[in-house]
């Protein structure tokens, strides 16, 4: 029991609450801007390079250092959304798409360019685990992840719901020509998506790099899950990409615990794979996502 | 610069190209005829490689196959098999909106991938399928033989243009068309839209499978990385977009000029001065990302829009907007 | 049918006679929108049958409801945006032979003959509807009103037994309203079409309608001739707002 | 006194197609202004110009003396105009109380829970519909949520496009005398009409738009006698 | 006139954390060669392809080296797949010899090549057994292994599991993990099930290697790591500690006892780059470059037929022993028309007829923040 709590159940919320904050974002990506945003990865390994940057030149605790990566991600994207997306907004959508696929090439190798491409630490060594009673066996990290992810929930909450602009980025989300109709300043509910978006990705990155190292694959590496996990809760429903976001983290560490026999239920080789079969069986059976009606 | 070397370098782009050219054409048929959004070409792709080259590799106890099959039953039995791979997808997600079609292919993509990874049995897992022959081999030795295969490939990127051009012009892609703008309307006015969309993906999906299929032979040699979506789905969709989807002449103009961009511009950046030499790669890796912001912007509906085919015998076709 | 706990349409029971045009009317949000979107198969009813010249169609697909003859226009256009005008129209021509892929690919001849008969009739139809100048337009940059007029234009390519017109009024220049009325009664006498329509504008449901049924809160208030239902008490209060804007609710 | 909006010599369409040419248009403070015509005239590309939402190729837009043409769509409401368009005018996924405060976040109402009431009792359908997703009304409660939700911010100047399409005679009445209504509060209307006879009774003076050009413009019930404009526009010669 | 040494590497893609130092392996052998007297009659110039460790981009990068660039002879790939694929579709068809210093696949050693593809690392077989020998003889007998699931991976585990067995010794786990997923716990909970003493970690320290060592550790599952040449790695010290590898030990391929080859090679390696002369492969690709260009100048000119027949000339007994950059002294030898033996840090280099080597295994260990040689097997 207490390993099935200590070494699938914790590392699956962390693992969860990692792609649930960069879910979130492309989440919203998608619902103001309709389109999949393929360098939101690559956003979480910006903010993880500008909070090392931080780490190494300040000498800060990497989350201490955090807001330094935060403004880092945020300015980027929103310069890459003046720079290259904004002049596509006029066309279908997967122009934009496709653009992004660009972007993350772009932010990829200007990390090379500038960080090189070897693996960095944010701390040395192994960290000690928290223990109790001898029994409860958690990385420290770990409960830092679920605190914020569990904070970062209802703030957004509170945000969509209850602030004008919260509300303004529905509209726009649904109908941005008649939004400008109605005299909201679309491009000033984008900046707040990418400001939220790009906040959330630069804390995912930095958590991802705490837990195991920072290398320019950081944030590629986990964008399909997080995709999966923003389809899973809906997709343009940032409560539910959050809720999808730790499902896929969970269903990865679980689906290798021994539930049945002693051996691991599926191969621990097929993780990655159960995630996805769990999204197109999702799909199939509620197209419209984990949370019915609207939980934007 | 030798200029023997140049055609060859030459032939060796252009069988790539061709490659591109029909996997762009197969999507052309799904998204620019149909509106399906198929972000899982990698799986197709795959599925059509590891088919031909089982049947057509030499025997191996490594995995399963090796019947030296002709490689033409070869590439037919891929364009099956991925057709097949593509049937079951769509009866499983057809119905699926396009932005949850495309995570659900993904999702399947990599899914494939997983399995053609951990089967060893099957596929020989990492380690992939060598001594995958060519057609026509033994008929010329060395780098030569490359030219018969360009012409082999190039050949049926011809034959699947012609098809598909056939397949656009016609009701059935005019009702695909309508399909793709407007469901329900679609069905109000007696269309199977399911039936339709159905037959979209299996062909687009056959020809990613054969063109899977032909990327085999050419290496000769077939591993898991094959199926890398960076490589082959999201390439392609820029191909498709930056020469205009919903245009046949289109997708092949943009499978040349993005594999262009994509190739030459290591042959750049390989000219920077030696202190960049380290870094090229990643300036290569940077410059492309640029150009295909460049395209992207600077041909907003593609090299070669949409166009509709026309009516054939709508004669006074030319007097638009009144 | 319900949606959530609001039944839309309850408990309707009506006949729609051959050969007649028979008018739908009622307040916003009656339902009548709905009954149309059960009867064309969009929407599939909680409980209850649909009948079409006897046949039980209540679980039929829509495509299939217009193969037996049925045909209906979107109260919100749905025009198929990236094709032209004819082509919309085409496309909804019985073009079988030609939708077939095998067909298009290596057997062209066989579906010529077809696809200029569904073009010859694609175009008398576009001089019917005053769209013959914007035929080659994209039907997405249609205006509104046009766009309304080539949902009329696509359920008559149809050639259809029953067509159902949802307010196909609303936004119509009411000239060229006066002349679709007249080719609607046209067709009807001449060819036997059967229509059934919903509209607002009950001068135009007075000229066409020989029967007209009233729906209030899903439920069929009344049926009788346009006279007698515009007499109705019933039906001037909740339809025509008896005492100044007591309507609704 | 000078008009509240002035339309001079405005030719405009989408990406560089003219499709309207050298229109005319004199909307003065606390008229109604209507504009009837074919469909496809070129109606509401005139509306949506001054919204900014084609391009425009040549001529002026004036708005209380101040030059428009050119000024972002979304600037235009804080200034007082307020637009319902035709066709795709609610927000699907936004509760229909949430469509209405949509109208007050770039001109805040002086009193909001006055305003909302107002509305409200204009529309008394949509009370029991506040917390419904927009979406799911039929389409006569769709034009009410749009309309109520450019009322919210009370504007100056209103530009209607079709809004009584599509509503059931009750309405259709209701909108009109409304739109006398709102006249009494100061606001001056521009609207579209294919219910043009009722319209034009109304209206204070109306443009006929043909072909994308001025037609003929005299006063409502000028118009309404005029024989060749009720048969070309009206109907035929029905007496209303 | 310069001389062109063509070099595929995977740069950008999946192994692109790898690449830095073997970049400045490749670099330092060519500057050694430049140092040491230029290539033929010019300088050294290196051209590097950029084979994305995947086939279409290591055929696409080979075209152009042979093609375009016109070298006469091939460094690398490095993963065994790129090298396959580009050795199949281009360099053996155009009779371009292509040295991979890393690749270890099986399949490679009855490839019809024609004597074109050769490399510097025994086919995984043989480590795997070498390792075998190591663990046992640290009276290791139960084991539980994981490895990545790749070319390199799947070969050394397979054969390390046979091996390990048939001696006697005891797998009580035998799985493959995916790369580049955050988390292995679940995985190394599994591993932890039959008591095992070691875990014995096939993968690439900045891969899952590293991850897997840390997370074993801070779950209290395992304290002692046995790895190959992808752990043994200054990574694996930065990310874990050096205090939690102390009973932990590697294998990877080295050069004979009695030349010192490899410590010399580091010692001006970091010298020159300040750090990652302990990196895995750098040795193996400094000598693959510095073998290519001892074939170019034994062939007296870029005529790609010479490459192979040279290649075996400079890399083979008998001749004078040449080390790791004794340019200067290679050149004068060939001059002369002496026979050389190149005997590298990574190994000595006697190819047999398919191209292989059979190489010496070193046993290491983490001594300060670096690894110590302790032992060698053959
Ligand atoms: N998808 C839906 N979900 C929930 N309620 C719906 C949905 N569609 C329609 N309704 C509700 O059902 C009722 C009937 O709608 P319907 O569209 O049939 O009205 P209608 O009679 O066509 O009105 P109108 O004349 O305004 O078009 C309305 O109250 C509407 O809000
Ligand atoms: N987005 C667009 N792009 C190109 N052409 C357009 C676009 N929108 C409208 N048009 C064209 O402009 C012309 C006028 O359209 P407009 O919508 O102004 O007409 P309208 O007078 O409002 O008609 P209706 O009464 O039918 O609404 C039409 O012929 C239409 O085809
Ligand atoms: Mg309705
Ligand atoms: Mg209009």
């Amino acid at each position: 029991m207490m390993e099935f709590i200590n070494f699938y159940l914790i590392p699956g919320l962390a693992l969860g609450s990692i792609y649930a904050l960069g879910a979130i974002g492309i989440s919203m990506i998608f619902g103001i801007l309709r389109f999949a945003h393929f360098a939101h990865g690559d956003v979480m390994t910006l903010g993880a390079y500008g909070t090392l940057t931080a780490v190494w030149t300040l000498g800060l605790h990497p989350l201490l250092a955090l807001p330094v990566g935060i403004v880092f991600a945020v300015l980027s994207v929103l310069a890459v959304d003046k720079v290259f997306y904004k002049p596509l907004r006029e066309l279908p959508t997967i122009y934009t798409v496709i653009a992004s696929f660009g972007v993350a090439l772009i932010f990829r190798s200007l990390i090379q360019l500038v960080w090189g491409s070897q693996n960095e630490v944010f701390i040395r060594g192994v960290q000690k685990p928290v223990v109790l009673f001898d029994l409860l066996r958690v990385s420290l990290l770990h409960l830092e992840a679920i605190a914020i992810i569990v904070g970062v929930a209802i703030a957004l909450h509170y945000f969509l719901s209850r602030t004008q602009t919260g509300r303004s980025m529905r509209a726009v989300s649904d109908n941005a020509e008649l939004a400008r109709v109605a005299g909201l300043d679309t491009e000033k509910v984008v900046r707040a998506t990418w400001i939220i978006g790009g906040s959330l990705a630069a804390i995912a990155g930095v958590l991802a790099g705490l837990d195991t190292n920072i290398q320019p694959n950081l944030g590629w590496n986990l964008i399909l899950p997080m995709f999966a996990a923003a389809i899973l809760g809906g997709i343009g429903k940032p409560m539910g990409a959050l809720l999808g976001g730790m499902v896929i983290g969970l269903v990865e560490e679980l689906s290798s615990y021994p539930w049945l026999t002693d051996e691991p239920l599926i191969n621990p080789s097929y993780k990655t794979a159960t995630a996805f079969l769990m999204m197109v069986i999702l799909l199939i059976f509620r197209p419209q996502g984990l949370l019915k009606g609207r939980l934007f | 610069m030798d200029p023997v070397g140049l055609l060859f370098f030459l032939v060796g782009f252009l069988i790539m190209a061709g490659i591109y050219a029909i996997l762009c054409l197969a999507l052309n048929v799904q998204w620019g005829y149909g509106g399906l959004f198929n972000a899982g070409i990698a799986g197709f792709f795959a599925v059509g490689a590891y088919t031909s080259a089982l049947l057509t590799a030499a025997p191996a106890p490594t995995h399963l196959g090796g019947f030296e099959l002709p490689v033409l039953v070869g590439i037919i039995a891929a364009a099956v098999t991925a057709g097949l791979t593509g049937w079951a997808v769509a009866k499983i997600c057809i119905r699926l909106k396009s932005d949850y079609l495309a995570m659900a292919s993904i999702g399947i993509a990599e899914i494939l991938r997983m399995v053609i990874v951990n089967e060893d049995w099957l596929t020989n897992g990492s380690l992939g399928i060598t001594n995958i022959p060519r057609p026509f081999d033994g008929l010329l030795q060395g780098r030569e033989a490359d030219i018969l295969f360009l012409a082999f490939v190039w050949v049926i990127v011809a034959i699947v243009y012609l098809v598909c051009n056939r397949l656009y012009d016609s009701p059935w892609g005019r009702t695909l068309r309508a399909v793709r703008d407007n469901e329900d309307a679609a069905r109000a006015v007696g269309k199977d839209v399911d039936s339709f969309r159905l037959q979209t993906f299996v062909i687009g999906a056959a020809l990613m499978g054969v063109a899977g299929a032909l990327s085999a032979h050419y290496f000769r040699f077939l591993s898991p990385e094959a199926t890398e979506p960076l490589l082959i789905t999201f390439l392609v969709w820029v191909m498709l977009m930056a020469g205009g989807s919903g245009n046949n002449k289109g997708a092949i103009i943009g499978a040349l000029s993005v594999w262009a961009i994509w190739s030459l511009t290591e042959i750049v950046t390989n000219r920077l001065p030696a202190e960049f030499a380290t870094r090229s790669s990643y300036i290569r890796m940077l410059l492309i990302g640029l150009l295909l912001q460049f395209v992207l912007q600077k041909y907003r509906s593609g090299l070669l829009p949409e166009r509709s085919p026309g009516i054939a015998f709508d004669k006074d076709k030319d007097k638009t907007h009144g | 049918m319900r949606f959530g706990g609001l039944a839309a349409v309850d408990d309707v029971s009506f006949a729609i006679g051959k050969g007649i045009i028979t008018g739908l009317i009622g307040p916003n949000g009656a339902g009548k929108t709905t009954l149309f979107n059960i009867i064309a198969g969009r929407l599939f009813p909680t409980s209850g049958r649909v009948l079409l010249e006897g046949d039980d169609i209540t679980r039929l697909p829509p495509h299939e409801r217009s193969h037996k003859g049925l045909a209906r226009t979107f109260q919100i256009p749905h025009e198929f945006g990236a094709l032209t005008v004819l082509e919309n129209l085409m496309v909804a021509g019985d073009t079988s032979r030609g939708e077939n892929a095998f067909n298009a690919v290596l057997r062209r001849g066989l579906f010529l003959r077809e696809e200029r008969a569904v073009y010859e009739r694609a175009r008398d139809t576009l001089d019917f509807l005053e769209l013959s100048h914007v035929k080659s337009e994209k039907a997405g940059n249609l205006s509104g009103g046009q766009k309304k007029l080539l949902e009329l234009g696509r359920s008559l390519m149809r050639e259809p037994r029953l067509i159902l017109l949802d307010e196909i009024g609303a936004g119509i220049n009411r000239t060229l309203l006066g002349k679709i009325a007249e080719k609607i009664k046209r067709l009807n006498e001449e060819r036997g079409f059967t229509f059934c329509l919903i509209e607002h504008d009950l001068d135009y449901v007075s000229k066409l309608c020989s029967d007209v049924i009233v729906m209030a809160q899903g439920k069929v208030l009344t049926r009788g001739t346009i006279d007698e239902v515009r007499h109705d008490e019933r039906v001037i209060e909740a339809y025509f707002g008896g005492g100044k804007y007591e309507v609704g609710t | 006194m000078s008009p509240l909006l002035a339309i001079d010599g405005l030719t405009a369409g989408y990406g560089g197609l003219p499709i309207i040419d050298n229109i005319n248009l004199l909307v003065a403070q606390k008229e109604i202004i209507v504009v009837i015509g074919p469909n496809g005239a070129g109606k509401s590309t005139v509306l949506k110009s001054v919204f900014a939402l084609t391009s425009i190729l040549s001529g002026s837009i004036r708005f209380a003396d101040q030059e428009i043409a050119g000024i972002a769509t979304q600037k235009l409401v804080p200034m007082g105009i307020c637009a319902v368009p035709q066709t795709r005018n609610i927000f699907p996924s936004l509760t229909v109380r949430e469509n209405l405060d949509i109208g007050t976040y770039a001109a805040p109402p002086r009193n909001r829970a006055q305003v909302e009431e107002g509305v409200l009792t204009l529309f008394p359908d949509l009370k029991q519909k506040l917390d419904q997703p927009a979406g799911e009304l039929s389409g006569g409660q769709r034009q009410m949520v749009t309309l109520g939700r450019a009322l919210m911010s009370e504007p100056k100047l209103l530009l209607l496009d079709e809004p009584t399409a599509g509503l059931s005679p009750a309405y259709l009445e209701r909108i009109f005398d409304l739109i006398l209504a709102i006249r009494q509060t100061g606001i001056t209307i521009l609207m579209v009409e294919q219910n043009a006879r009722q319209a034009l009774s109304i209206a204070d003076r109306a443009y006929v738009l043909v072909n994308g050009r001025n037609f003929a413009s005299d006063t409502g019930a000028n118009l309404l006698a005029n024989d060749e404009i009720r048969r070309s526009f009206l109907g035929g010669s029905r007496p209303s | 006139e310069d001389v062109k040494v063509g070099a595929l590497m995977d740069v950008t893609g999946p192994l692109a954390s790898f690449i830095p130092p073997l970049m400045n392996a490749a670099n330092f052998a060519i500057k050694h060669v430049n140092d040491g007297g230029g290539l033929l009659t010019g300088k050294a110039v290196l051209v590097v392809g950029d084979s994305q460790a995947a086939s279409q981009p290591a055929v696409d990068a080979a075209n152009k080296l042979v093609n375009v660039e016109n070298v006469p002879i091939i460094m690398g790939a490095l993963a065994s797949g790129s090298t396959i694929a580009a050795a199949t579709a281009v360099t053996i068809p155009a009779g371009v010899v292509q040295i991979s210093p890393t690749a270890t696949s099986p399949s490679m050693t009855d490839m019809k090549d024609g004597d074109h593809l050769f490399r510097l690392v025994p086919s995984d077989n043989y480590q795997g057994e070498v390792l075998t020998k190591i663990v046992l003889a640290e009276g290791i007998k139960k084991v539980a292994i994981t490895y990545v699931n790749n070319d390199y991976g799947v070969g050394i585990a397979t054969t390390f599991n046979e091996a390990f067995k048939k001696a006697g010794g005891e797998v009580t786990a035998f799985e493959k993990h995916e790369d580049k997923k955050n988390s292995y716990r679940s995985e190394i909970a599994t591993l932890s099930k039959g008591k095992p003493e070691a875990l014995v970690v096939i993968a690439y320290a900045s891969g899952s290697g590293s991850k897997i060592v840390k997370q074993a550790i801070e779950g209290g599952f395992f304290s002692r790591f046995i790895g190959t040449d992808g752990l043994r790695d200054d990574q694996l010290i930065k990310e874990v500690g050096a205090d939690a590898l102390k009973d932990s030990f590697f294998s990877a391929p080295t050069s004979p006892d009695k030349n010192d080859a490899s410590a010399k090679l580091h010692e001006m390696f970091n010298a020159e780059y300040k750090e990652g002369a302990d990196k895995p492969f750098v040795d193996q690709t400094y000598d693959a470059t510095f073998l290519a260009a001892l074939a170019v100048e034994k062939a007296g000119s870029t005529d790609r037929t010479k490459m192979s027949q040279a290649l075996r000339d400079v890399a083979s007994a008998p001749g004078e022993v040449i080390g790791p950059g004794e340019w200067a002294k290679a050149k004068e030898l060939i001059k002369a028309g002496k026979d050389i033996n190149y005997e590298g840090a990574g190994g000595s280099y006697e190819f047999d007829a398919n191209g292989d080597v059979t190489g010496y295994i070193g046993k290491f260990v983490v001594d300060g923040e670096t690894y110590k040689q302790i032992a060698i097997f053959q």
